[in-house]
């Protein structure tokens, strides 16, 4: 009996099930719009070219919160997420180049498109695990820039497709690059919300209890299939909307970037490292790479990759949980010491 | 509740310094100091980094000539060049995105990053800030078929690159040669490049025999050889980078593959990497160049071409420049004679003065159409005579006879 | 019009001989990746920098005392070998019982490192290691020829993965490495020394990369851009034979080969990576074990 | 007697060449407990796992309140109204206590709209009261096997399927649990219990199933099957056949 009274006196006073949620840290939506006017206001105060750097920094947030749903919170390691990216971008390209359709029904288009696309190979390849998931979905990523990059005629193969943005061909104007920035900004918010409320709903119950483990999430009466299928296509299609967006910013599109696994692992650094399963993590992630990245391009010109690469392994191996769980156990446990960290995973 | 807080104006400290911090640079760039700024976003990292790097080698010639001769004159003043670089990390939205940030720092005069891709992609943005771009080896027609008028390409169009071979052989070759083939990449550029050599080829009267694409940047191009094998083309031509130009060579050596007259292959064998690797097997091979050493032409800065490969090598460790390197000095020389010719920086007067350039230089003759391209500059085709390239074609920068067929010069 | 006929048999002959050399090649290579993946959990994404590391090593032993590739497979692999032991004891081994994001992330920063250490150690120029025999053919009936070089270099792909074999299964090492494979807990109670056979087990991996590396650089061409796309070879042979199966791997090196020279072949040339990728995802959707039969480590695939 | 509310005829699993589960009926009736006992390997985890869908049997049939569920995903045999818990705690390791039982009150067959006091009784039930903010790996081994159970419990199901969830408890430690258990039995629910320690299983089954080799050794009430010689042969070998009861 006395072991059962032995609970930690730190934790005694907390109510049953009371609101302190050990696992999700807080974003309550007050901040989120306090974040928003943030971001939009500082528009004002930004050089075109510092524009452009918080927009692509606005587009990987939106890309880290979208594959945080089905990396983070269902432990799925998608590999291939930047095939959905792809996906996106050229459908918006194809659809308005070829089929002169408005942007803005493009981008839904786009998105929807992805989805679904997600649904359908999510249904043999979701029974995979692990590294086998990882890879199978970097096939299916690889192999659709194989197919675009043949598809010439649609897609205009390796020579890119170059949006028609100005005059009687252009379907919808080009919308600058202040249009760009408070599109990517708004779309950034949108999916870190998205994200947030299907993390607080019972789909994220069923989500993270998959992603600890999927035998006893069954046993809880999850339809596991229906449940990560979900996750899949709602990450899919939100990549897929961003990539639409990116590829009316660029006008002109090439399968290289549009299908590049660098982007992938970009989205996974970023989640990874600012705390996957979390809402807040890949805003954080996504922001401090960014700038990292941008940073030691503009000081390290010829050794940024370099220098990168150090960084992340050094984060890695001191922060293999995240910034924002390392944060709360710091907070909780007044527990502040990286090498306890590193002991956490070795051998 | 404090978590909260602590994190939103986390978030709002951020991104607020996102706005100051770049600040104090801004408008700074191309002050009147007695400098003249250019910027460059170049290729340092990623897959394109070998022939970034080259171009800013040949960048930098132009950079240590100008001012060892005392700088940019501009209106009765000399001005010291600068050339401000920044990686595009080989990726096209990058390299757009620095060139915002160089018009956030006032340097309105840019010189272009390497391959078609990333200059696309410079291109439309400096069409839309007003900056003069002068491109030094974004080659593809698909450029200049947008109708920007602020880029200016000082090099021979991607369609002239196979065809000037094709030409070549036509005049040159004896026994004649009636059949050729076509191995060529599948990125935009090097289509563009086969495309052009197969009109030139039909016009010529040739039969074209095979038409196979490859992945751009494999190594093993076996299965195109093999379809073409049985169709014992005269000719193989390859439309390629250096990667898939050593591997046609290599295995077509392995593969029994023997072209009655040899092969010919834009961009790789220029280069000493081809030569090096191949060893003995690169011997007659055909290559496209945009320059070599005996290009006809000079100019006040650096003299004639040959001039030019000393100066190069006495910078480089007795190193040769290759055309890429020529290229990248040919586009920077392109905007200090138009810096001169305008008598300021402004870049509505500069783009004036490059719309209106003819000037003949190390490089060839300097001379922009209305689209922006340099068409009145030939391609030259070189030949691996003894372990080096040697210019063959044209008659005016020629240094030794064709040897064919091509196949036979190895022995 | 026979003639023709003649030609298309011989062209697939042809095609059929030099898909299973350049298959043993990517068996080779993907031998060691597939044995820290079924041994560590570990999908070691600078496997292509290592490759790498073993064709450079090679060529500068070549350029150096003009030895010939396929002997410098021995220092490039006891060199790589020194490289991954240190890297697994000291740095993998550290995050190794960590989630899979984070060893691929640590990984992947590794091939960032290695890779730009290569461009500032050898630039990024192409490179090829010039041998007497590059060119000289076996010419078959049909006129189908089997290159030399790449004739040896199978062999030799053939004859590390026996070696490689008879070591896991008849050494104490090996049967060492295969015990912590299967149960980490169990070699501990063995008092098999976890650390260190995992460091042994990297090593080994790497030692082969380093002998697949030199045997790369003799038949091909190799630059640091490269990386990548050897890792990924790496990873669609692994896959299609089965995980931690070292027979495994060299058979998904061959169909890999195979399925590339075919399709080159029957399709345009352009879709033959869209084929590869098709034949990765469908054997996984199918026979996530691998064609190879039987994974040696099945467990992992459900949980 | 009542009819039983899961009823399992003739199942059978085979691994390879190895039958682990032998042609074994099961019937569970409201308000019984079934002690399923047996050395290791006899085939209690595998007859636990047939039953809740974690194994598709080779033969047999598995029929919930008259409805066929042979071989339906766990899921489906959770909204069926059979609960399981596992051996070996599988508790969602990212989450605390009350969003562990979270789950199952949002995703069992009987969906709670206000889940938060309903996972207040549930925890309060097990004796987990006030623990509900804690992570599980700060809980003990007594109080994991309480998470565990209250887990099946807030499903709210017909059918309880307990895996060894004495295991690792003190002597102390099993008077209350098995307490709880003869509650819940009470109650109405239909208990299945694979019991290792056979003298705690004797003290709440109704009846008594021997499994040995995957096969039904022997069944009955409590006290017949603890006197049979075939079971204490199973358990302690054939020399101690003779000598009388286990303890």
């Amino acid at each position: 009996m006395t072991h059962l009274d032995a609970a930690p006196a730190e934790t005694a006073g907390v109510p049953a099930t009371g609101r302190r949620r050990y696992w999700l840290p807080v974003l309550r939506w007050e901040g989120g719009a306090v974040a928003l006017l943030a971001a939009l206001a500082l528009q004002t105060r930004l050089y075109t070219g510092q524009e452009r750097t918080v927009t692509t920094i606005a587009m990987f947030v939106a890309l880290a919160a979208a594959w945080n749903l089905i990396g983070g919170y269902a432990g799925y390691a998608c590999f291939g997420q930047v095939g959905f990216f792809g996906l996106g971008g050229y459908t918006a390209a194809v659809l308005m180049t070829h089929g002169h359709l408005s942007f803005w029904l493009a981008l839904p288009l786009a998105a929807a498109l992805a989805g679904a696309f997600a649904a359908l190979i999510g249904w043999p390849l979701l029974r995979l695990k692990g590294h086998y998931f990882a890879v199978a979905t970097l096939g299916v990523s690889e192999g659709l820039r194989e197919v675009v990059i043949n598809a010439g005629t649609l897609t205009g193969g390796g020579a890119g497709i170059t949006i028609p943005t100005a005059g009687a061909g252009a379907p919808t104007a080009w919308l600058g690059n202040d249009g760009f920035y408070v599109l990517m900004v708004l779309i950034a918010f949108a999916t870190v919300a998205l994200v947030a409320i299907i993390a607080r709903s019972r789909t994220g119950y069923a989500l993270r209890a998959i992603n600890q483990d999927e035998d006893a999430a069954a046993s809880m009466g999850i339809n596991t299939t229906v449940a990560k299928t979900i996750a899949f296509a709602g990450s899919a299609a939100l990549t897929g909307a961003v990539g639409a967006a990116y590829a009316f910013q660029q006008v002109t599109i090439f399968p290289e970037r549009l299908f590049d696994v660098d982007v992938t692992v970009l989205m996974v650094v970023m989640v990874v490292l600012g705390g996957a399963g979390t809402v807040l993590g890949p805003v954080l992630g996504a922001v401090a790479v960014a700038f990292a990245s941008e940073w030691l391009r503009q000081r390290f010109t010829d050794v940024h990759s370099f220098v990168l690469g150090a960084l992340i392994i050094v984060a890695v191996v001191l922060l293999p949980q995240g910034v924002t769980a390392y944060a709360r156990d710091a907070v909780r446990e007044r527990r502040l010491s990286l090498l306890e960290n590193v002991r956490r995973y070795r051998l | 509740m404090r978590t909260r807080m602590f994190l939103t104006v986390g978030v709002v400290a951020v991104l607020s310094a996102a706005a100051c911090g770049s600040k104090g640079e801004a408008g700074g760039g191309a002050a009147d100091n007695g400098t003249l700024v250019i910027g460059a976003s170049l290729s340092l990292t990623g897959k394109l980094a070998r022939e970034g790097i080259l171009t800013r080698e040949g960048y930098d010639v132009c950079q240590s000539v100008v001012n060892d001769k005392g700088g940019v004159p501009v209106a009765g003043s000399r001005r010291q060049l600068v050339i401000r670089y920044q990686d595009d990390t080989s990726q096209p939205d990058t390299a757009g995105q620095l060139v915002d940030q160089f018009n956030d720092k006032g340097v309105k005069l840019l010189l272009g990053p390497y391959g078609s891709a990333t200059t696309e992609a410079a291109a439309a943005v400096v069409e839309r800030n007003g900056q003069v771009m002068a491109d030094s080896s974004g080659a593809d027609d698909a450029i200049f078929a947008k109708g920007y008028r602020q880029t200016f390409a000082v090099l021979s169009p991607a369609t002239e690159y196979a065809a000037s071979m094709v030409q070549a052989i036509v005049d040159l070759a004896d026994p004649k040669v009636r059949t050729v083939a076509f191995i060529s990449a599948d990125d935009g550029f090097s289509k563009t490049v086969t495309r052009g050599g197969i009109a030139k080829a039909e016009q010529l009267g040739l039969t074209v025999v095979g038409e196979e694409y490859v992945p751009n940047g494999t190594t093993d191009v076996s299965g195109a050889l093999t379809k073409i094998k049985p169709r014992r083309p005269d000719v193989i031509i390859g439309s390629v980078h250096l990667a898939e130009g050593i591997a046609i060579v290599k295995q077509a050596k392995e593969l029994g593959v023997a072209p009655s007259g040899g092969f010919a292959e834009t961009v790789a064998p220029p280069t000493p990497d081809f030569t090096q690797a191949l060893g003995a097997t690169a011997e007659g091979v055909l290559g496209s160049t945009q320059w070599t050493p005996t290009t006809a032409g000079s100019d006040k800065w650096f003299g004639f071409a040959g001039d030019y490969a000393n100066t190069f090598a006495a910078k480089f460790n007795g190193r040769q420049p290759e055309y890429h390197g020529a290229e990248a000095t040919a586009a920077c020389l392109a905007l200090v004679l138009a810096v001169e010719k305008a008598g300021s920086t402004d870049p509505v007067k500069v783009r004036g003065a490059l719309a209106g350039l003819d000037e003949q230089t190390f490089f060839g003759p300097l001379k922009f159409d209305s689209s922006g391209q340099n068409r009145t500059k030939a391609m030259q085709v070189v030949q691996i005579q003894g372990g080096k390239p040697v210019c063959v074609w044209p008659a005016n920068a020629s240094e030794a006879a064709l040897r064919w067929p091509a196949t036979k010069a190895a022995a | 019009m026979a003639g023709d006929e003649g030609g298309g048999v011989n062209q697939l002959a042809q095609a059929t001989v030099y898909g299973l050399l350049q298959g043993c090649l990517f068996g080779l290579v993907a031998v060691g990746f597939s044995l820290v993946w079924g041994v560590l959990n570990v999908v070691n994404l600078a496997h292509g920098a290592f490759v790498l590391g073993g064709a450079y090593l090679a060529w500068e032993l070549h350029d150096a005392f003009g030895l010939d590739p396929f002997v410098s497979m021995l220092p490039a692999a006891v060199v790589l070998f020194g490289l991954g032991y240190a890297i697994q004891r000291w740095l993998v081994n550290l995050v190794v019982n960590a989630p899979i994001f984070i060893t691929l992330l640590l990984t992947f920063g590794l091939q960032l490192l290695a890779v730009n250490t290569l461009i500032l150690l050898f630039t990024a120029n192409y490179r090829s290691i010039p041998t007497g025999y590059t060119g000289i053919s076996l010419v078959l009936a049909g006129d189908v020829r089997v290159p030399l070089g790449r004739l040896i270099a199978a062999a030799l792909a053939i004859g590390l993965t026996a070696a490689l074999v008879y070591l896991t299964r008849r050494t104490r090492t090996g049967l060492a490495i295969l015990a912590t494979g299967m149960d980490r807990g169990a070699a501990r109670l063995m008092s098999i020394k976890a650390a260190h056979v995992y460091a042994l087990t990297f090593g080994l991996a790497a030692a082969l990369a380093g002998a697949a590396g030199a045997a790369v650089g003799a038949v091909g061409t190799f630059s640091p851009a490269d990386a990548g796309r050897l890792t990924l070879f790496s990873f669609v042979a692994a896959v299609l034979g089965g995980l931690g199966n070292m027979w495994g791997a060299l058979l998904g090196g061959l169909v890999l080969g195979l399925v590339e020279s075919w399709g080159g072949q029957l399709l345009p040339g352009t879709l033959v990576n869209a084929v590869a990728f098709a034949a990765l995802v469908i054997v996984l959707a199918i026979r996530p074990q691998g064609l190879a039969g039987r994974a040696f480590y099945a467990s992992r695939l459900e949980a | 007697m009542s009819e039983a509310v899961l009823s399992a005829g003739k199942l059978s699993v085979r691994f390879g060449g190895l039958r682990a589960v032998d042609d074994v009926d099961v019937e569970l009736y409201p308000g019984k407990l079934l002690g399923v006992i047996g050395p290791n390997g006899a085939g209690k985890s595998t007859l636990i796992n047939l039953l809740s869908g974690h194994l598709r049997p080779t033969a047999g049939r598995v029929l919930m309140a008259g409805r066929d569920v042979t071989g339906a995903r766990p899921w489906r045999i959770t909204h069926a109204g059979v609960a399981r818990t596992f051996q070996i705690v599988k508790p969602f390791r990212g989450m605390t206590v009350a969003d562990n039982v979270t789950v199952a009150a949002l995703h069992g067959p009987h969906r709670q709209r206000r889940p938060h006091r309903f996972v207040e009784a549930v925890l309060d039930r097990v004796g987990l009261a006030g623990k509900g903010a804690l992570a599980p790996s700060e809980l003990s081994i007594a109080d994991a096997r309480r998470l565990e159970l209250a887990k099946a419990l807030a499903l709210r199901p017909q059918v309880l399927l307990l895996d060894e969830v004495l295991a690792g408890l003190r002597p102390a430690e099993i008077g209350p649990a098995l307490r709880l258990i003869g509650g819940l039995r009470d109650e109405g629910l239909a208990i299945l219990m694979v019991e290792h320690v056979i003298q705690a299983i004797t003290a709440v089954s109704d009846e008594v199933l021997v499994l040995h080799h995957g096969e039904v050794l022997t069944r009955g009430a409590p006290g017949t099957v603890l006197s049979d010689s075939r079971v204490v042969e199973a358990y302690l070998g054939s020399r101690y056949a003779k000598g009388g009861n286990p303890r």
